[in-house]
């Protein structure tokens, strides 16, 4: 005979609302094993914690259940809570009697009955819930960063400081990412290369990172602690070793057609190339789809004029397969496609242009070199209307629901720069609304406008016609309900952000969620806003949501001590809910085996007990714990019911549809 | 002598199914099985054999014995009303007319099963003599006169017309509700069928076969038989002989729980099963050989040992139509014959 | 009332078990809860750590015990927080769901969706949305165990 | 009947079929409006008189009459509003109120010419019918 | 056919004699001339016994199942047919490749002596086959059949005369000669049918169970060590089918649990003493797999991954395929 205590959460008004806690308490009471039943106003406040540590010693509670919010928030409280006690943390089960119960119902009578359903449910499985221990796994002292823009330095910088070793993969043959595209940064004017290039040295020139450029992740296996991951080192036909970072082998290379897509194809580069004078590693790589040398055999010119002979055409993609403890991600944005925005004339013609393309124009190491141009005649802009909002707050389809949240304050900051530094040019900025919340933000907004004139109208541009060499700009002025049409030199596009293309598939890989809009999820958004819901990846910078640059790099260091919070133990404890095969059911069929996503089971011959109590030598299923991460697809694979889950038994389970049915 | 024929026998069928729910060999999907008989069944009594036995009726594979009710933390039971309709057993042959003798000696012992003895108390049998013997058949083997089956009342069908002779009080009683319908007859066509009928029987393959006396009498010897073995060897240990046989009468008690409800039921079981006796914690007989030696020393020498002699068996020979790799009883039994160590 | 509440107050209550992958669904439902929105309330969740843990037997348990309808939510084909679970459960449910459809038990009294942990509002939709399939159904009497219950 | 604004916007929002709580006030629809430089009230205000319910100046304003129903607003909108959709519905509530332009059974076939599509007589019927 | 059985019989022989193997799986026969059962014989004076005419549909391979636990070497004779059987058994283990010797034998079809006595033949005395000409001969008289006509279903859908696994062939390849039958024809007539006709058809298909397990104790792809349906901890364990429900859980998950892994024998449809379709339920599932997820044959290897275990990026989606449900 079980002793069950039942304890029912108010949670305030949250579940009280709607459910009539003291009739759930009456009807728990009359079911037979259940020794006792409470309700408290916040079960997971220390008194609701004391009143079921209390219960468990005085009535000798065998099993507990808790009626409160989803498990997915606290019942890793109450499991410790009840593990003080002195009852294994495994003999408690959550009824999730909030999220899934008061909050999305409102009559209270059908609240009630549903919460009783709940609870229910949860006292017959919690009788079959048997005492489980957690094991330990090993956790490999070591961290991989994704992505080496801002966030997956700062993240890198602050792991590898903290004394444990660090790998940082990036796509691109330097790291740097977007933020190294960058002119100038908010609020404060700061010059993006100078605060950016003194940490790409630090984290390339620190004993325990490891850079992985022009470099991606192939494979991921494993779980946290125990990550084991394969990184594709594609070839870079150039040996870093030798390499002296000369340049000469660019200046020389014939084919110099191709777009540049560090100053976002504004202007091209050569087929061999560095991406930017203040690359890291300085190393140029050769784009073999361009050169001359791979695509027709015939050239071969960079190979003779390297004077360190560092050129190797012959090199091959390399796979470095590593251990790691934790895994970080930090992949960063692009700027999402604007085809489908026809009327602004983007990819029709040359002035009108993206924002990131606008940092490029006014960057001292773009195309231009700083002087801000046209892109169709060269000529210096005398009106340049920007656009915000392009793609975001649009949930037509052609864009993105959210809000960017940093093209109010680049804009602002472009508007501004331009003013100050031609001031013979009008600046017109079209905005839905400006919004600026951030240290200084508005301030800075404000002396836009006030110090800078520089003229903003609450609307949007809805055509832009070519009109000789100038651009004619079709917009609305909401405020005064009047429908203008304006004359400018240049339109710049505060396109919308996305999530860089390679976040799905990392996804898939490591098996931690996207969102509709493939950021990555994180465990609790507002409590746990640097943790996937996966154990041992985490989250660093705009991969998860739209941030600046400030918030990127509180996040990565964020991100980077829950990195040392793992890579400071030795060991881990591991999830008990694994599979377990029944020996003396198994008949070694093996199909579990074969959906196993671990490779955690495997057929041996074994001596076993048969069903007669007699020894005999047959082929049995053996679940390696420490790989198997519980999913159960053994389970059903398995004809005769061998094999079954911890915590998730075929009796748990049956004995939940039998209660709610 | 009584007759009645073929034109009248639907009225027959209609006045008997007055008396009581009338039971008949009836063709169901292109099966005759024991039915109740409803005005246009299909009623089939060619048939030698019905592919489920009599023992159905009287002790059905699923019997509900009890409901109980938990009520927070109180209990209420309630018992289940023994059946008490009246019925009548057409058509039964000699073979599943002595199968009862059998059963009546396992349910009406003390302690008497109380659902058996309402059915059977409550049934008229109408036995009906067999004019085809099927090369299954062996009740000839113990003794049974497959031409003169007993019951309640004895039917014979002689071309077009069904003989009719009670033999018990309980037969009379019905005989004198249908009288109206009934003529009198002359024995000369039954005595004549009969004689065929036995003819016929000295042809068939099991004409002779006898179980050698001294398999009831060596039990130790034939328990510990070499010959099981290679006997049980290509036995599924499935449980088809038993269902379909007219005498094996095992069952398990089971509940069903819904919720705070709980019905207990009875349900036919097989001492071929492995999960036989999993309520006595474990089934003692763990290999297939002792589960299948089970059976037939069961059939062959502990049951006749324990009543005077009858064998568990009367030859109805289903076992050996539906054994799935033709295992059967008249094979264990020539086997053990010959065994040298019996 | 909420309109999904409304269709509770006409006599016939389907009764609805809904099978939730713990790192998808389950949180896609907390997310429903979290947003308020609401669907039917007899529709009861049991978690699972991953919909490849569902047994077709648990599914036709529910049936044989009276769910009106079993839903089975999982992450989205690609998504499986254990990479390939829900590739297997698409088999297995694909089967047997046509099974219960050749064995004569109206289609649409099983169903298998693919809900996100940031998709609350789909869980939401796609929960009225089952109710009122099974509401057209009508009760299941061909699955179920009429003992204990008559 | 309306009797009163309120209810007479709603009836207007209703018909249209479109969502005015999405609306942000953007202005994308008037920018993108090609009539947009002959009316009185721009589409985007349009929705903002809705939403505050002021049909009296819609119904006086020459905006319905302007408006080309080209859909250039809905199309361009990125919170999926229709502003043409609801200048065509405070159309019909003029017409609908003025009451001269309808159009009976009885009246039909004096309109009737061979050259008319059938579809144009049905539509038409459809909208003056009130 | 006694061509055959005297090969048999020699190549019996020189295996016990030869201490090639310990025992030799073959049939015997019975008390009449149809129903000759499996044996397992361990010397070469038994072999006298040995039978293979027209009535030797059993497949021996899960007989070999508790020799292999004991590691014990043993002769197989195995019709075509039989072979899908005994790859199935190996590929799920039961039975150690290394232990058996697989001898093909042909096989021209096994009659159905249900078939004979359901056209009302009684008392059989002998049974007599040549060609075509199947004579029987009974207390009431001789009666003459075509043996093409009262074949067993399972051969009147012969999959043909390879071997999937012999280690030898004995004798030249037979075929079946009859009007063949597609055991997915049964299953589309029931596919055309209204849900209710088909539910009305399952109901009083599996009202006939009696649950005596034979079709799942003869099926070559149902070799647990212990069946879901007698494990009590598993809630699924019955004796006999309380109801419709039960009946349809038992049958629904039996074949659901040897889908991908059924070989399509027919074993279970024949033996059931209720003459329940079982085919219909198994041949289902057959026919799901090879249109869902591409042509699949059970048995035809002993190494592939069973559709269940296995799972394409882009396989079809559950959806519900009937009209106005969603």
């Amino acid at each position: 005979m079980q002793k069950i205590g039942v304890f029912v959460c108010w949670c305030g008004s949250n579940i009280a609302a709607t459910v009539d806690v003291a009739k759930v308490i009456e009807s728990v009471k009359a079911i037979p094993d259940v020794a006792f039943a409470s309700d408290y106003r916040y079960m997971c406040s220390e008194g609701g914690q004391d009143l079921m540590q209390n219960a468990i010693r005085e009535h000798g509670l065998t099993r507990v259940v808790v009626c409160a919010c989803s498990p997915r928030m606290h019942e890793a409280t109450f499991r410790k809570a009840a593990e003080a006690a002195g009852l294994n943390p495994f003999l408690l089960e959550i009824a999730n009697i909030r999220e899934q119960c008061s909050w999305v119902h409102k009559d209270k009578e059908v609240g009630t009955e549903k919460a009783i359903a709940l609870a229910k449910a949860a006292i017959a499985k919690v009788r079959f819930n048997s005492p489980l221990q957690a094991g330990q796994s090993e956790v490999v002292k070591r961290a991989l960063v994704i992505g080496g823009g801002i966030a997956g330095i700062q993240t890198a910088l602050d792991i590898a400081e903290a004394g444990y070793k660090v790998d940082l993969v990036e796509k691109k043959p330097s790291i740097g990412g977007r933020m190294s595209q960058l002119d100038k940064t908010f609020p404060t004017l700061d010059c993006s290369a100078c605060i950016l290039t003194p940490k790409m040295v630090d984290v390339a020139a620190h004993p325990n990172v490891t850079i992985y450029t022009y470099s991606e992740i192939e494979k991921v296996s494993g779980y946290v602690g125990q990550f084991e991951v394969d990184i594709r080192k594609r070839a870079r036909s150039v040996k870093a070793d030798l390499c002296t970072g000369c340049g000469v082998c660019q200046d020389k290379c014939p084919s110099k057609k191709t777009p540049n897509e560090f100053n976002q194809g504004l202007d091209n580069r050569s087929a061999i190339y560095i991406t930017f004078a203040q690359a890291v590693p300085k190393v140029p790589v050769i784009d073999r789809e361009h050169c001359l040398k791979f695509q027709t055999g015939k050239c071969g010119i960079c190979e003779k004029v390297c004077p360190s002979k560092a050129i190797d055409y012959t090199q091959e993609d390399e796979i470095i397969t590593q251990k790691y403890g934790a895994i970080v991600l930090a992949t960063g944005f692009e700027t999402i496609d604007l085809t489908k925005f026809g009327e602004y004339q983007y990819g029709k013609s040359k002035d009108v242009i993206t924002s990131l393309e606008f940092e490029r124009l006014t960057n001292a190491a773009g195309p231009t070199e700083g002087h801000l141009q046209r892109m169709s005649d060269g000529k210096q802009p005398k009106h340049i209307v920007f656009v915000s909002c392009v793609g975001s707050r649009d949930v037509s389809g052609r864009g993105k629901e959210y809000c960017s949240k940093i093209c109010c304050m680049y804009t602002a900051k472009q508007a501004m720069l331009t003013r100050e530094k031609y001031p013979d040019t009008d600046v017109t900025v079209f905005y839905i609304d400006v919004r600026t919340p951030g240290k200084g933000f508005d301030e800075f907004y404000r002396r836009a406008v006030e110090e800078y004139n520089v003229h903003y109208i609450k609307g949007q541009v809805g055509k832009i016609l070519e009109q000789g060499d100038h651009l004619l700009v079709y917009a609305s002025d909401a405020l005064s309900n009047s429908h203008i049409s304006l004359e400018a030199d240049m339109v710049v596009l505060a396109t919308a952000i996305q999530p860089s293309q390679d976040a799905k598939k990392l996804a898939t890989m490591l098996t931690a969620s996207i969102d509709n809009n493939n950021f990555f999820t994180e465990a609790h958004a507002k409590l746990r806003p640097v943790e996937s819901p996966t154990a041992g990846v985490f989250l660093s910078g705009v991969c998860q949501g739209p941030k600046d640059v400030p918030e990127t790099v509180s996040q990565a260091g964020a991100a980077a001590v829950k990195v040392l919070g793992i890579l400071s133990k030795d060991t881990l404890a591991t999830n008990p809910c694994v599979a377990s095969c029944n020996e003396r059911i198994c008949s070694g069929c093996l199909a579990c085996e074969n959906v196993c996503p671990y490779g955690a089971i495997g057929g041996e011959e074994k001596t076993v007990i048969n069903l007669n109590g007699k020894r005999e030598q047959r082929v049995v299923s053996v679940v390696n714990e420490a790989l198997c991460q519980g999913c159960g697809a053994c389970t059903v694979a398995c004809p005769c019911g061998a094999m079954d889950l911890n915590g998730f038994s075929n009796k748990q389970i049956t004995a939940e549809v039998d209660a709610i049915c | 002598m009584l007759k009645i024929n073929k034109a009248k026998w639907a009225e027959l069928f209609a006045a008997l199914s007055a008396q009581g729910t009338l039971y008949l060999p009836a063709e169901v999907d292109g099966k005759v099985d024991f039915t109740v008989w409803q005005d246009g069944t299909e009623v089939n009594l060619q048939a030698t054999q019905t592919a489920k036995s009599i023992k159905n009726v009287f002790f059905p594979q699923i019997e509900n014995l009890l409901d109980f009710k938990t009520d927070g933390l109180k209990l209420s039971v309630e018992q289940r009303m023994l059946p008490e309709e009246d019925t009548i057993a057409f058509g039964v042959r000699g073979c599943d007319v002595c199968s009862f003798e059998v059963l009546d000696k396992v349910f009406l012992k003390e302690p008497v099963d109380a659902f058996y003895k309402a059915r059977r108390e409550h049934c008229t049998i109408v036995s009906l003599a067999c004019s085809a013997p099927d090369e299954t058949c062996f009740c000839d083997t113990f003794a049974i006169d497959a031409t003169n089956p007993g019951g309640d009342v004895t039917t014979w069908l002689v071309g077009d017309d069904l003989f009719w002779q009670a033999n018990t009080d309980k037969g009379k009683e019905l005989t004198e509700k249908i009288q109206a319908l009934l003529a009198e007859g002359d024995e000369a066509g039954v005595n004549a069928q009969q004689k065929a009928t036995k003819e016929i029987m000295a042809k068939l393959p099991l004409a002779d076969f006898k179980i050698d006396p001294k398999i009831p009498a060596e039990q130790e010897k034939v328990f510990n038989s070499a010959i099981w073995k290679q006997l049980s060897d290509s036995c599924l240990s499935c449980c088809a002989c038993t269902y379909v046989c007219p005498t094996c009468h095992c069952y398990d008690v089971r509940d069903f729980e819904i919720d705070n409800k709980v019905e207990r039921f009875r349900c036919w079981d097989s001492c071929m099963c492995k999960d036989f006796t999993k309520m006595a914690a474990v089934n003692p007989r763990v290999s297939r050989l002792e589960r299948f030696r089970q059976r037939y020393m069961h059939k062959l020498v502990y049951f006749p040992e324990n009543n005077e002699g009858t064998f568990a068996c009367v030859g109805c020979g289903r076992c050996l139509q539906k054994c799935p790799v033709s295992l059967n009883i008249v094979k264990v039994a020539k086997a053990l014959g010959v065994a040298k160590d019996v | 009332m909420l309109e999904s509440e409304a269709c509770e107050n006409t006599n016939y209550n389907p009764l609805i078990v809904a099978f939730c992958c713990n790192w998808c669904s389950y949180a896609g439902a907390d997310g429903a809860g979290t947003a308020r929105k609401s669907y039917p309330a007899n529709i009861k969740i049991i978690k699972v750590p991953c919909s490849c843990r569902v047994n077709p037997l648990f599914v036709l348990r529910a049936f044989l015990r009276g769910a009106d309808g079993v839903i089975l939510c999982g992450c989205h084909p690609g998504d499986c927080h254990y990479t390939s679970g829900n590739y297997y459960t698409r088999r297995r449910m694909k089967l047997l769901m046509s099974t219960l459809s050749y064995l004569g038990i109206e289609d649409g009294r099983m169903r298998v969706e693919w809900v996100s942990a940031a998709e609350g509002n789909k869980f939401s939709e796609t929960m009225n949305s089952f109710a009122e399939t099974i509401k057209s159904l009508g009760e299941n009497v061909k699955l179920r165990d009429l003992r204990c219950k008559k | 009947m309306q009797v009163n604004e309120k209810e007479q916007a709603a009836e207007i929002v209703r018909r249209s079929g479109t969502d005015i709580s999405k609306c942000m006030q953007c202005g994308k629809c008037t920018a993108a409006c090609p009539a947009g430089y002959k009316m009185d009230i721009q589409p985007h205000r349009v929705v903002w008189e809705l939403i505050n319910e002021h049909v009296d100046v819609l119904q006086k304003a020459v905006t319905p009459w302007k408006c080309l129903s080209c859909f250039a607003c809905a199309e361009r909108c990125p919170r999926g509003v229709s502003p043409a959709a609801l200048i065509e519905s405070v159309r019909l509530s003029i017409i609908r109120q003025q009451g001269e332009n309808c159009i009976t059974v009885e009246e039909i076939p004096a309109y009737i010419d061979e050259k008319m599509p059938q579809q144009a007589i049905v539509a038409a019927f459809r909208k003056y019918n009130k | 056919m006694q061509k055959i059985a005297e090969l048999i019989k020699k190549e019996a022989e020189s295996l016990l004699k030869e201490n090639k193997v310990t025992a030799v799986w073959a049939w015997q026969p019975g008390e009449f001339y149809y129903d000759n059962s499996p044996v397992c014989f361990t010397a070469p004076e038994q072999l006298d016994k040995l039978v293979y005419n027209e009535f030797c549909p059993s497949n021996l391979g899960k007989y070999l199942m508790a020799g292999s636990k004991k590691n014990e070497t043993m002769a197989v004779f195995a019709k075509p047919c039989d072979t899908y059987g005994i790859n199935q058994l190996i590929k799920d283990h039961r039975i150690k490749r290394e232990l058996i010797t697989v001898i093909g034998i042909p096989c021209s079809g096994m009659i159905d002596i249900k078939k004979i006595k359901n056209q009302g033949v009684k008392g059989i005395i002998s049974v007599s086959v040549s060609g075509d000409d199947v004579i029987v001969t009974t207390a009431y008289g001789d009666k003459n059949f075509k043996k093409s006509e009262v074949l067993l279903a399972k051969c009147m859908s012969c999959k043909g005369s390879d071997y999937m696994i012999a280690d030898k062939e004995l004798g030249e390849k037979m075929e079946v000669k009859c009007q063949k039958l597609n055991p997915e024809d049964g299953v589309k007539k029931l596919e055309a049918m209204t849900s209710q006709e088909r539910f009305a058809f399952w109901q009083q298909e599996l009202s006939k169970c009696i649950r005596c397990n034979a079709c799942r104790d003869i099926c070559p792809a149902c070799s647990c060590e212990q069946c879901i349906f007698d494990n009590q901890e598993a809630a699924v364990a019955g004796k006999a089918s309380a109801n419709t429900a039960e009946e349809q859980m038992f049958h629904i998950i039996r074949a659901y649990h040897v889908a991908g892994r059924c070989v399509g024998c027919g074993e279970c449809a024949r033996v059931c003493p209720q003459g329940i379709q079982l085919g219909l339920l198994n041949t289902k599932f057959a026919k799901d797999i090879n249109e869902f997820y591409g042509k699949y044959q059970p048995g035809a290897d002993d190494d592939s991954k069973a559709p269940l275990v296995d799972y394409k990026f882009d396989d079809v989606e559950p959806t519900i395929s009937a009209k106005g449900v969603r």
